[in-house]
C-alpha cells in the first residue's frame, strides 16, 4: 500500500511501516535473528492494521471521507454514466462549479444527475470552491431537478461536500433561501430520486440535494448536521474534541441505518474506497441501479407521497 | 394547555408577559430593565406596554412565545395543539452537557416541553393555525418533536384550509438530535411545499435571531415572509463566517434590513403594527384564496 | 398656468406669454391704444394655445410623458388604492426600487398593483434608478404575479419607463431572462391582467409588465419598441430626428388603438396630465375598475386563453 | 419551398452552402475567404466543408438558414411549412428608408420571404418541428412574421407534442413594424409558456448575433439553452451600454462564453458537435416526455 497521504489515525500503523520498510532495505544474510525480529514485527503490523481498518472509529471515518485521494463525484460519473452531458447555470446569476448537474445514462437508463463537486487538484478545487455551494449551485440543481421532473427522468445525487459555503456573498444572495427552495424542490419533483452519500455529508449544503426515496452511503461516507469540529468548539469551545463530537453526532451510514435515515450501507475497499475507486465504483452503480428498479413504475403521485411519508416519519419524540 | 395557564405558571415565576397597555395591573413593582441597545434603564411595566420594545431606540426585545401570542392573536382565541409533545434523547448525547440536562433545565425556565408552541387562532378577525418560536427553550433549536410540531401545523393548516402564521426565531437545527434534527429541515419544507402547492395561504414572522438550518428552511418558504427591524437573520453565523473568510463583516450585516436590501424578505415590520399587517395581509390573501 | 418646466414643443408659446406678462406690468391708464393691442395678442396666444395643445403631435406627447411633474405611480397608487401593502424583494438577489409590487385595494377591490417607479426627486430617482429596472426588478415583479395567481388577485399594472437597464450588472444578471419570464408569467397567471399606461412605454422594460386582458393608455402616455431618439439615431445616425422617428413608430395611444394593442385612451387634462393630476387619477381608476368589473367572474382557464388569443391575434401579414 | 430549392436558388447566386465533407464537389472553384477573427485566407471549399468554422481559430462563420438545416437536421428530412408568409407595411413605416425597400433586398438578396424558416425535419432519428433564424434578412429582426411563424412552431411542436428545436441569431425587434414587433416577445413567449407547461421539450441554439427584444423572449425560455462559441448575446447592445454608462466594456463582455459563466446557458457547444448534442438532449428529453 503507497500513501500519498496519511490520516491521523492511521499514523501509528504509518510508522511502524515505515520502519519496517528501513528494516527490509537492510542485508541480513549474517543477521538471522534481526530476520525473524522482522517476521515477528510484520505479523503485528499485520494485527495492528486490522484493527485500525476492521474497527474504524467516527472520527476516522470522517478522516477517510475527506482523503484527498478519496474518489469524488467527477470519478463516479466518469465511471459509471455514459453520454453524460453536462448543463450549467441557475438562469439567475452564475454557473457554480461545487454542483454538478446534468444527463446521464446508468446501464442503458436516462438519468438526471446531480452532486457536489470537489476537485483533484488544487487548481480545480478553487474554481470548485471545495465542494462548498453558493446559493447559485443550489439554484442550478433546482432547475435540473425541474427538467427532470417535467421528463420524467429519476434523479441521481451524489452527495460529498462539508457544507454550503459560509461567507459574506453565499448570505447576500440567500443561501438559506437557495436551501429551502431546493429542498421544497426535491420534495415535489415526481420521479424517482436515489441519492449516494459517498464522502463528506455536510449539514444544510448536503441536504439541498441529499434526500429522497433511497438514500444509500458508503460505509465511510458520513452524513451530519454539523461538522464534529464546529459540535466540539461550541460544546467544549475547543475543536480538538471533535473526535469525541464526531461519535455523539451518530454520523457514519451504519449509525443513520439504526436511526431510519440511510437504507443501505455500501461497503468499501479494505481501508477506504480511496484504495481501489473501482470496487468502490461498481458497488456504488450497483447499488444506484438496484434502487432505481425498485423504484421503476411507480405513479407520480405515489412517489410524491411515499418520499414525504418517509420524511413525516423521522424524529423522536413522546 | 391553554394560553392563560401559561400566562399564570409565567406569573408565579416572576416573569412578565407582554400585554396590551390596557393591562398593566398584572405587572410587578419596581423592575427595572437596562436597554441591551441604548442603555437606557427602562421600567419593566413600560417595557410591558410597549410589548418588549424600547421606547428610546425602538429595540425589539425577546418575546417568549406565550408574549408572542398575546401581542398578536386576537384576544382569546388561541387554542394549543399538540402541548405535550416532548423531545426524547434518541442520540444518548452526552458531549461537555448530558442533552436530557440542557432539556430539563429548558422546560424548567420556559414552562414549556418544548421550543415551539402551535395551535389555532384568530388574527384580526381570521381563523388562523399558528406556530411561535420559543428561544429560551435551547435557544428555539429545531430537533424531532419541533420538526414534527411544525409539519403538523402545516399539515393542519391545509387539510382545514386555513393560513398559517409562524413567527420565528431559532438558533439552528438541535445538534443534539444529530441527523434526526437535519433531516427536519426536509420535512418541515416538503409540508412547507405541499401547504403551496394547495394554495393556502402561509405568512412568516422572522424575529431575533434566526439562524442556520431552521432559516433554510419553512421560513423562508413562506408567500410573505416578514421580519421585525434589527432582527439577526442568516444561515451560518457570523463567528464561523469571520473565521472562514479572515475578515471582519460589515455593519448591519444578516439584520432584517439587510435581508430587505437583498430581496429576501417582503417587508420590515415593526411589533406594534405586526398585528395589523398580518390581518391586512390575510385579507389580501384569503380574497379568494385556495381556488385553483 | 404656471410651469416649473418648459418642453421643447411649448416654447413659442411660453414665450409670447412670458412677453405678454410683461405688458401686462405696465401702467395703461393713459395709453389706450397699447391695451387695445394687448388684448388682441392675448387672443393670438389663446389661439396658439389651442393649436399647440389640441392637436398635439407625437413628438410633443413624447415630452407630456417625460414631463418632470408627470403624475408618477406612486401618485397613481396613493390617489386610488387604500390599505396598501408593498412586497420587496425578487427573494434571490436584491429589491429594485424601480419597480413597485404590492397589494392594494381599488374601490373595495383587493387587487395586486405592479408598476415601474420613477422618483419625483433627484435623490428618490437613483434610487429607483430613473424607473428603469435590472432583471431583480422583473423577477420581483414576477414572483408577486405569481402570488396574485396563487390568490386569485386581479393584477392591475402601471407602465411608465424609458426601458430596461442597459447596463453591464444588468446584462451580468440576465436582463433578457427576466424579461422572457415575465412575459411568460404574465401570460400564464390566471387572474385579470388591467394594464395601464400612463407616461414612458420604453420597449421590453415596459412589455415584461406591459400586457394583459385590458391595455388602457392615458392620452399622452407613448408605448414604442425603440425610444424615437435610438431609432433616430440608428436610422439617420443622427438622433435629432428623433421627432420624425416618433411619427414613423406610431407610439401614441391613438395610434395603438388603431394597430389593435390598445384598447381604450384616457382624455388627459387640458395640455396634459401634469396640469391637473386628480382628473388624471379619477379618470384612469374608472377605467381600471370599469375593466375589472368587465373581466370578473370570467374563468381562470378562459381568462388565460383569451388574453393568448388576444397576444396571437397582433401582428400583420400577408 | 422545400429545401433542395433554396440551394439551387443559392447556388445560381454564387452563395456557397455549408454542407457535409461529403459534398464539396457544390462548391465553386477558386473562392477565397479572409477570416473575420484571425485574418487567415480561407479557400471557400474548406470553408464549407468545415461548416463555415475557420480551421485556424475556431471562428464561427455566421449560416443562412438554409445552411444551418442542413448542417442540423438528419439529411432530406426537412420539410418547410408557411414559407409564403410575408411581412407587410403596417406603419407605412419611411423614416430615412422606406421598409418596403428593405423588404425587397432582403427578399433577393437571400431568397427568403422573411428572417425564420420553420418546419419539421428529424434530428438524430428524432422528428423535431424545427425553426432557424437567417440574419441576412433585415438582420433577422422579429416583425409581425417573424413571431406569427414562431408562435406556429411552438403550437405545430404542442398539438403534434413533437420537441422544438430554435436556432436563433437576430439584431432584435423590427423597429419598422413598431409595436407590432414589440408584442411579437409577448406572443412568442406566451406560446412558449404554454409549450413549457404541456411538457414538450424545447432546445434553443444562440447563434451570433442574439440581441435585444429577440434575447428577451422564446429562445432564452427553452429547457436547454445551447449557444456556439464566441456568439454575441445580450439584451441591449454594446454601443448603447457604453454610451449609457461611458465606459468601455470588459473584453469578452456579452459572448456566449460570458452567458455561460453567468448561469444564463447551458452550455456552449461548437458547431461541429450540435447535431449530435441536440439529438443526445433529444434523446434524455423524449425519455418519458410529456407525461404529466
Ligand atoms: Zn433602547
Ligand atoms: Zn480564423
Amino acid at each position: 500500500m503507497t500513501r500519498r497521504f496519511v490520516m491521523e489515525f492511521e499514523r501509528p500503523l504509518v510508522e511502524l511501516e515505515d520502519k519496517i520498510a528501513e528494516l527490509r532495505t537492510l542485508d541480513l544474510t549474517d543477521k538471522p535473528d534481526l530476520a525473524t525480529e522482522i517476521a515477528i514485527l510484520a505479523q503485528e503490523i499485520d494485527q495492528l492494521r486490522h484493527e485500525t481498518y476492521e474497527h474504524l472509529t467516527p472520527w476516522a471515518r470522517v478522516q477517510i471521507a475527506r482523503h484527498p485521494d478519496r474518489p469524488k463525484t467527477t470519478e463516479f460519473i466518469e465511471a459509471l454514466f455514459t453520454d453524460v452531458i453536462e448543463l450549467h447555470g441557475d438562469r439567475l446569476y452564475g454557473d457554480d462549479e461545487a454542483i454538478f448537474a446534468g444527463f446521464g445514462t446508468l446501464s442503458g437508463r436516462r438519468v438526471v444527475i446531480l452532486g457536489h463537486r470537489k476537485g483533484k487538484t488544487t487548481k480545480e478545487n478553487v474554481r470548485r470552491n471545495f465542494g462548498s455551494p453558493h446559493p447559485e449551485g443550489f439554484r442550478k440543481a433546482m432547475r435540473v431537478m425541474r427538467l427532470a421532473d417535467r421528463f420524467g427522468l429519476p434523479i441521481v445525487s451524489f452527495l460529498d461536500t462539508a457544507g454550503a459555503f459560509p461567507g459574506i456573498e453565499a448570505e447576500e444572495r440567500g443561501q438559506s433561501l437557495a436551501i429551502a427552495e431546493s429542498l421544497a424542490a426535491l420534495s415535489q419533483v415526481a420521479v424517482p430520486v436515489v441519492v449516494a452519500g459517498i464522502g463528506e455529508g455536510g449539514s444544510g449544503g448536503a441536504l439541498a440535494i441529499g434526500f429522497g426515496d433511497r438514500l444509500i452511503m458508503l460505509e465511510n461516507a458520513y452524513y451530519s448536521v454539523i461538522s464534529p469540529e464546529a459540535c466540539a468548539s461550541i460544546l467544549y469551545k475547543d475543536s480538538s474534541h471533535a473526535e469525541t463530537a464526531a461519535g455523539c453526532l451518530k454520523m457514519t451510514a451504519e449509525d443513520l441505518v439504526g436511526l431510519g435515515i440511510v437504507d443501505e450501507v455500501v461497503p468499501e475497499p479494505f481501508g477506504g474506497a480511496h484504495n481501489e475507486p473501482e470496487a468502490a465504483f461498481v458497488a456504488i452503480g450497483e447499488r444506484i441501479s438496484a434502487a432505481l428498479d425498485e423504484l421503476d413504475g411507480q405513479e407520480r403521485a405515489t412517489l410524491v407521497q411515499r418520499r414525504y411519508e418517509r420524511l413525516r416519519a423521522i424524529g423522536v419524540y413522546a | 394547555m391553554p394560553i392563560a395557564d401559561w400566562f399564570k405558571a409565567r406569573e408565579s415565576r416572576k416573569y412578565t408577559p407582554a400585554s396590551d397597555k390596557s393591562a398593566p395591573a398584572e405587572v410587578p413593582d419596581g423592575v427595572w430593565v437596562k436597554c441591551e441597545s441604548c442603555k437606557h434603564i427602562i421600567y419593566e411595566g413600560e417595557l410591558v406596554a410597549d410589548q418588549r420594545v424600547c421606547r428610546h431606540c425602538g429595540h425589539h426585545f425577546a418575546l417568549s412565545a406565550p408574549e408572542r401570542i398575546g401581542s398578536l392573536v386576537d384576544e382569546g382565541s388561541f387554542v394549543e395543539k399538540d402541548a405535550g409533545l416532548s423531545p426524547g434523547d434518541p442520540l444518548s448525547f452526552s458531549a461537555a452537557k448530558p442533552y436530557g440536562a440542557s432539556l430539563d433545565k429548558a422546560r424548567e425556565q420556559s414552562g414549556l416541553n418544548e421550543a415551539i408552541v402551535t395551535g389555532s387562532a384568530a388574527i384580526g378577525g381570521h381563523d388562523v393555525v399558528i406556530g411561535v418560536m420559543d428561544f429560551r427553550f435551547v435557544g428555539a433549536s429545531m430537533g424531532s418533536v419541533v420538526g414534527e410540531k411544525v409539519a403538523r401545523a402545516f399539515e393542519a393548516a391545509l387539510s382545514q384550509r386555513k393560513p398559517l402564521v409562524m413567527v420565528i426565531s431559532s438558533g439552528g437545527a438541535r445538534m443534539q438530535e444529530g441527523m434526526l434534527s437535519l433531516m427536519q429541515m426536509a420535512k418541515t419544507s416538503a409540508a412547507a411545499a405541499r401547504l403551496s402547492d394547495a394554495g393556502v395561504p402561509y405568512i412568516s414572522i422572522l424575529a431575533d435571531p434566526t439562524y442556520g438550518g431552521v432559516t433554510a428552511s419553512f421560513p423562508v418558504l413562506a408567500d410573505v415572509i416578514l421580519a421585525e427591524p434589527g432582527a439577526r437573520i442568516g444561515f451560518t453565523g457570523p463567528r464561523i463566517i469571520e473565521q472562514t473568510i479572515r475578515q471582519k463583516l460589515p455593519k448591519g450585516f444578516q439584520t432584517s434590513e439587510f435581508m430587505l436590501e437583498h430581496g429576501m424578505i417582503d417587508s420590515v415590520v415593526p411589533r406594534s403594527e405586526l398585528r395589523d399587517t398580518v390581518g391586512l395581509l390575510l385579507e389580501y390573501l384569503s380574497a379568494k384564496g385556495g381556488e385553483r
